[in-house]
């Protein structure tokens, strides 16, 4: 590590392209996002999903686009609006679903709902609630992968409104200081609650928050999934190579309110329209049908996917809720011998 | 008396010290545009502007300095938290420059600031949502820590910290915003450090404050029709406690439990129960019990989180206990 | 036995659990080009090199969370605090992700780190650099703290906590650094959660920790001479509380003062008291007491400070009275 | 406020430039920091001051070079490194002196010490002890002067260790975003403790912290005091304008030990002494010869400066301790009317 690293990503596409079949893999991935989250969005006005939930419904492309770009071994640490992040990782829509209901199936067995999704099976490392608490974890499981020579990457996530917060610039300075093998994604989704951007920030590319550090950073409109993929693909061969941390400002736009309680009237008339022109799940489907998918195929796959989202409602529902014999189990881990 | 909603009381407080006092603004997130979250700041910007009803990016260390600042420097700030449980960010501002920049500066400078917000466990909000803060923050001298259980107490005591020349924590609920109560027009403060007796007993006293006094009077209400007559204390302020009060209804019923949200371990509740037996040892018939949330971070799942939380039954079987009756 | 320092004791435990595990690392301001602003980390960096022994940025709440994740990820971080005042910035590191990470997991990701540093006031140096922190660590469950009063258990209880999976809080002093004692050499671990008797006595327990613990020696060398016994209860680990040794001493003695450095309200000492009350009530010949530092701010000048901090002749004077000898 | 503020500042001086006779003024205050300080050196080895006690010296030109920058009416918060701002804000050298030595007449009546001088009468407020706690406080101290239409400045002083901190980050944020009138000095002094800048950061130009939210920055060296009342000047003159906060890194050296106990062993060798070649007091000293100023003038500033000194120095040995009786006086603020 004692050449200069390159001062920015390459430009292009790092990978061969995506062949049809792969990106209706992805299309799928992107359409299981959102049907699991539409029916999570059911079970919630129904009551059987309770507390804060945070939809990511328009931004899919982004965690699909950054799951295609990264290997299995790669860590991801995110915030609380994590369900598509979950999910594009690899985390079942069984033990997504049944966490927000609260079962003992569910990926932190229901003691963590839908802002703390876990499963260490696919290092999936978190789903956490402090806005930008997470950004300082993302490095710190970065500074292991690299002790331990790992070879994989952290990919941290985070939404506009924690590129305001000090835990967020610590991160930086110290990922870039150490040199660490971390990805920071700022999904800017142009709301923090209901406070636009502009409002929060006198910048408003959050990827220039790199500038301060000396990061290496990238700001790019992530509708297209395809796009997300080659831009995280860039910035996670950066990381890995050990030329250190990268910044990414993704542009992306949420559908729903801030969380299911939030009726989202502080948006601009017309806005949520325009930007559904953009709606990744379409843009998608529209570039299978250019690449010659055709109605059946399509109708096949969106098949599937509701049969997954289905059975993720139904495991859901039939699963039983946390022993409370367990409730003074998971305070302390016990030693490892015991 | 009209009766309103805890929300509204709150605003009431606000809106009334900010048309009293130019000096006074309200700062937090989502305070302006959105309303407030929980909708207590509902009108403050279409009427104060701007200015004084002030959005800020996600930046609690941030503004609560700032805010911390801005009153030294003339302004009286109202710094709301989201809720306490983001205020853990802040923590250093609080504890290094609130509560200590009146001593540091030997009176030169006066920091008067309210941190107000929702604290402790609301539902199914998992372990990071649930932080009940008052020990943290009621553990230094410098600051004050007021935690109102209704509305009327809540803009009588907002109104006074205000008011105050120091920094006040002001602890609200997100699950009592809605709970409607008499609220007095206009000119209406309680002073800090005063306890409230929400209701008369003569067998023991339950000391509480803010949403638990509710758990208390239903507990109470259970106890009398078993023979027991609990006077149920609502100590209002923490800090400065009223130990006068304390002391005067132990005097009267020989027992206590305290009963409280958040955790037991180097609790307010602890204080309490130490600095009864410290003063009131020989009074006692039974020794002080404590009711509080139980050892363990916040849960999400229903099930668990009702085990975890506090509730009527737990309080009355403490009673009874102190009774000796079970 | 070999007689060391305090700071040698803490950097053998440190080392020796290095040498063992390649994953123990050490990361804070100063430790290693520097030696350690306390010199506790002295020669450690030629040891173990800059990947094990690690410069940080003046970054608390960055770098505290940077340990939380390198724990998770599979290696054991001690991460040092130059003095706990500088933990209040990174206060949400630990309450909310350190001390809740295991629970949000449901024991999925382990969080095995040690934060340590020295605690509470040294001399002369003002409000921000004098507070003692355990109260508001001890408060949360999750967390495990630790405070030990000599070479020896400093060495022993470092040592389990750097094997412990879990977040432990290890509080340390500036003002013991260079205290000396028998530290034995190699594999020696205390368990956390053990307390040690450090004089036994008969008429009433000092129970205390760190610093204070000599303070109580003292104190009961003084007693002594007036024919009153009192039995000093080092606890060594205050959560997980040692309540059997507590409650075993008063059982003997029927009489307790409870001494620590830091503030009396919402303390650990006040745990502590409640506790004796809440399970030996009826052993109590006399009320529990605390004998704590005076609620205020730290001051500068030396004669404010001495009136402020712990003392001897306090302590003392606690004893007398629940011995009703004053 | 609608128009664009201007993207940099104004190049250049923008007040007269100071005759000889204002120029030993400067030299002169830079010579009382200095005297005050070497006696409170000694002082501290005869522990008649105790506790923590960073020197200045190195760093006069800053300090002396900003006040000269500014009216009385600006507002300063700083950090523990303060002597030296204390006494160009206008605090006595008695005041300041009595402090160290923890008398009753002290800047703080010896509550606060060495870290934490405050005097409201110059509006000096207050030395902090938290690394950048203060940039906040800063901030806010600026809202309030912009709310009530003062007029008035804030300087908000820290070092470059502290701009690692996350409440430095979110105090520019803020500042930005608010457009307040407060102008950031980062004094960079080349280390942070034991810390040399570039083992702290990657990043060592700490104006470039600004880049990351989009305000306007600077760097320069700062051993001559006219040079830096000329930048502080132009970065005051914008902020009072109204155009918003600046941030500036002021490059210096310390010439001691981070505090009265560290030996500074870090230092490359011959980097100290190469550094005292541009000593600020030499510097100016040199200049006012330049300028005509002969060794009589020169030696009289100087002994007055040493009467004031010394007599700082007389005057705190001889005054009272606090009285004790008012111990609990400084935990809360009485009510007004009391
Ligand atoms: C420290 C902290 N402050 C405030 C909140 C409340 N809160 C939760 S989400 C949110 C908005 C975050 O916006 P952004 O980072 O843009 O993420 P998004 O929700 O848009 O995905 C806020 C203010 C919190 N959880 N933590
Ligand atoms: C939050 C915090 N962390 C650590 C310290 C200990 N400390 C005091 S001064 C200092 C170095 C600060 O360096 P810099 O900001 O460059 O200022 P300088 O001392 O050079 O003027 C450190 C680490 C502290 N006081 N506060
Ligand atoms: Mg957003
Ligand atoms: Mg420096």
């Amino acid at each position: 590590m004692t050449a200069t690293p390159p001062p920015s990503l390459e430009p292009g596409d790092p990978r061969p392209p995506l062949g049809a079949a792969d990106l209706a893999a992805l299309w799928e991935q992107m359409l299981v996002i959102r049907r699991v989250e539409e029916l999570a969005a059911k079970a919630y006005t129904e009551r059987k999903i309770l507390g804060f939930c945070h939809l990511y419904i328009g931004q899919e492309s982004v965690a699909v686009g950054a799951a295609a770009a990264c290997e299995p071994r790669d860590r991801w640490v995110t915030a609380y609006r994590e369900h598509g992040q979950a999910l594009a990782k690899g985390v079942s829509p069984r033990a997504v679903m049944a966490e927000l209901f609260g079962k003992a199936t569910g990926s932190s067995k229901g003691l963590g709902g839908s802002m703390h999704i876990f499963d260490s099976g696919v290092h999936f490392m978190g789903g956490y609630g402090i806005v930008g608490g997470q950004v300082p974890l993302g490095a710190g499981v970065a500074w292991s992968l690299k002790q331990l020579g790992t070879g994989a990457v952290c990919l941290t996530w985070f939404g506009d409104g924690a590129a305001n917060q000090g835990a967020f610039f610590e991160a930086l300075c110290l990922a870039q200081l150490y040199k660490l093998p971390v990805v920071f994604i700022c999904e800017n989704n142009a709301y923090a609650m209901g406070t636009a951007i502009e409002r929060a920030s006198a910048l408003t590319d959050m990827s220039q928050r790199g500038l301060g550090v000396g990061m290496v950073r990238e700001q790019f409109v992530g509708f297209d999934v395809e796009v997300v993929r080659q831009r995280v693909g860039a910035a996670v061969d950066f990381a890995r190579a050990g030329h250190g941390p990268v910044l990414l400002e993704i542009v992306t736009y949420r559908h729903k309110g801030h969380s299911m309680s939030d009726p989202a009237k502080y948006r601009p008339a017309g806005e949520l329209e325009e930007k559904k022109k953009s709606d990744p799940v379409l843009l998608t489907e529209s570039r299978l049908r250019d690449m010659g998918m055709d109605d059946a195929a399509l109708e096949a796959i969106r098949e599937r996917v509701e049969l997954v989202a289905k059975d993720a409602y139904d495991f859901a529902e039939t699963s039983p809720v946390p022993d409370p014999a367990h409730l003074y189990d998971y305070t302390y881990a016990p030693a490892r011998s015991e | 008396m009209p009766v309103i909603q805890m929300r509204e009381a709150i605003r009431q407080a606000m809106a009334e010290e900010m048309r009293r006092d130019p000096t006074v603004f309200l700062m937090g997130e989502e305070v302006a545009y959105y309303d407030g979250a929980y909708k207590v700041s509902q009108g403050m910007l279409d009427e104060f502007g701007p200015d004084r009803v002030v959005d800020t990016p996600i930046a609690e260390n941030g503004f609560a300095g700032l805010g911390v600042g801005a009153a030294m420097a003339g302004m009286r700030p109202i710094i709301e938290f989201m809720t306490f449980n983001f205020s853990l960010v802040a923590y250093d501002q609080v504890v290094n420059s609130a509560a200590k920049i009146y001593q540091m500066s030997a009176g030169q400078y006066r920091v008067p600031i309210v941190f107000r917000g929702p604290n402790g466990y609301a539902e199914n909000l998992g372990a990071q949502h649930s932080t009940s803060v008052e020990s943290i923050y009621a553990h230094f001298p410098g600051l004050k820590v007021v935690c109102p259980s209704t509305p009327g107490d809540a803009k009588g005591l907002l109104k006074s910290a205000i008011r105050d020349d120091n920094p006040v924590i002001f602890l609200e609920s997100e699950l009592m915003y809605a709970m409607k109560g008499e609220v007095p027009e206009g000119e209406h403060t309680i002073p800090l450090g005063k306890a409230d007796t929400k209701r008369e007993g003569t067998d023991l006293t339950l000391v509480t404050w803010g949403k638990a006094t509710h758990a208390c009077l239903r507990a109470a209400d259970e106890l009398a029709k078993e023979g027991i007559s609990a006077e149920v204390l609502d100590l209002r302020s923490l800090r400065p406690l009223d130990h006068d009060a304390i002391f005067g209804s132990v005097a009267k019923t020989h027992r206590a439990v305290v009963v409280h949200e958040g955790h037991a371990f180097a609790g307010v509740g602890a204080e309490i129960s130490a600095r009864i037996m410290e003063s009131a040892f020989d009074l006692l018939d039974a020794p002080v019990l404590r009711v509080t949330q139980r050892d363990v971070p916040q849960p999400y799942a229903t099930n668990l989180e009702k085990l975890v939380i506090l509730d009527t039954p737990r309080i009355a079987e403490a009673a009874r206990r102190v009774m000796g009756r079970s």
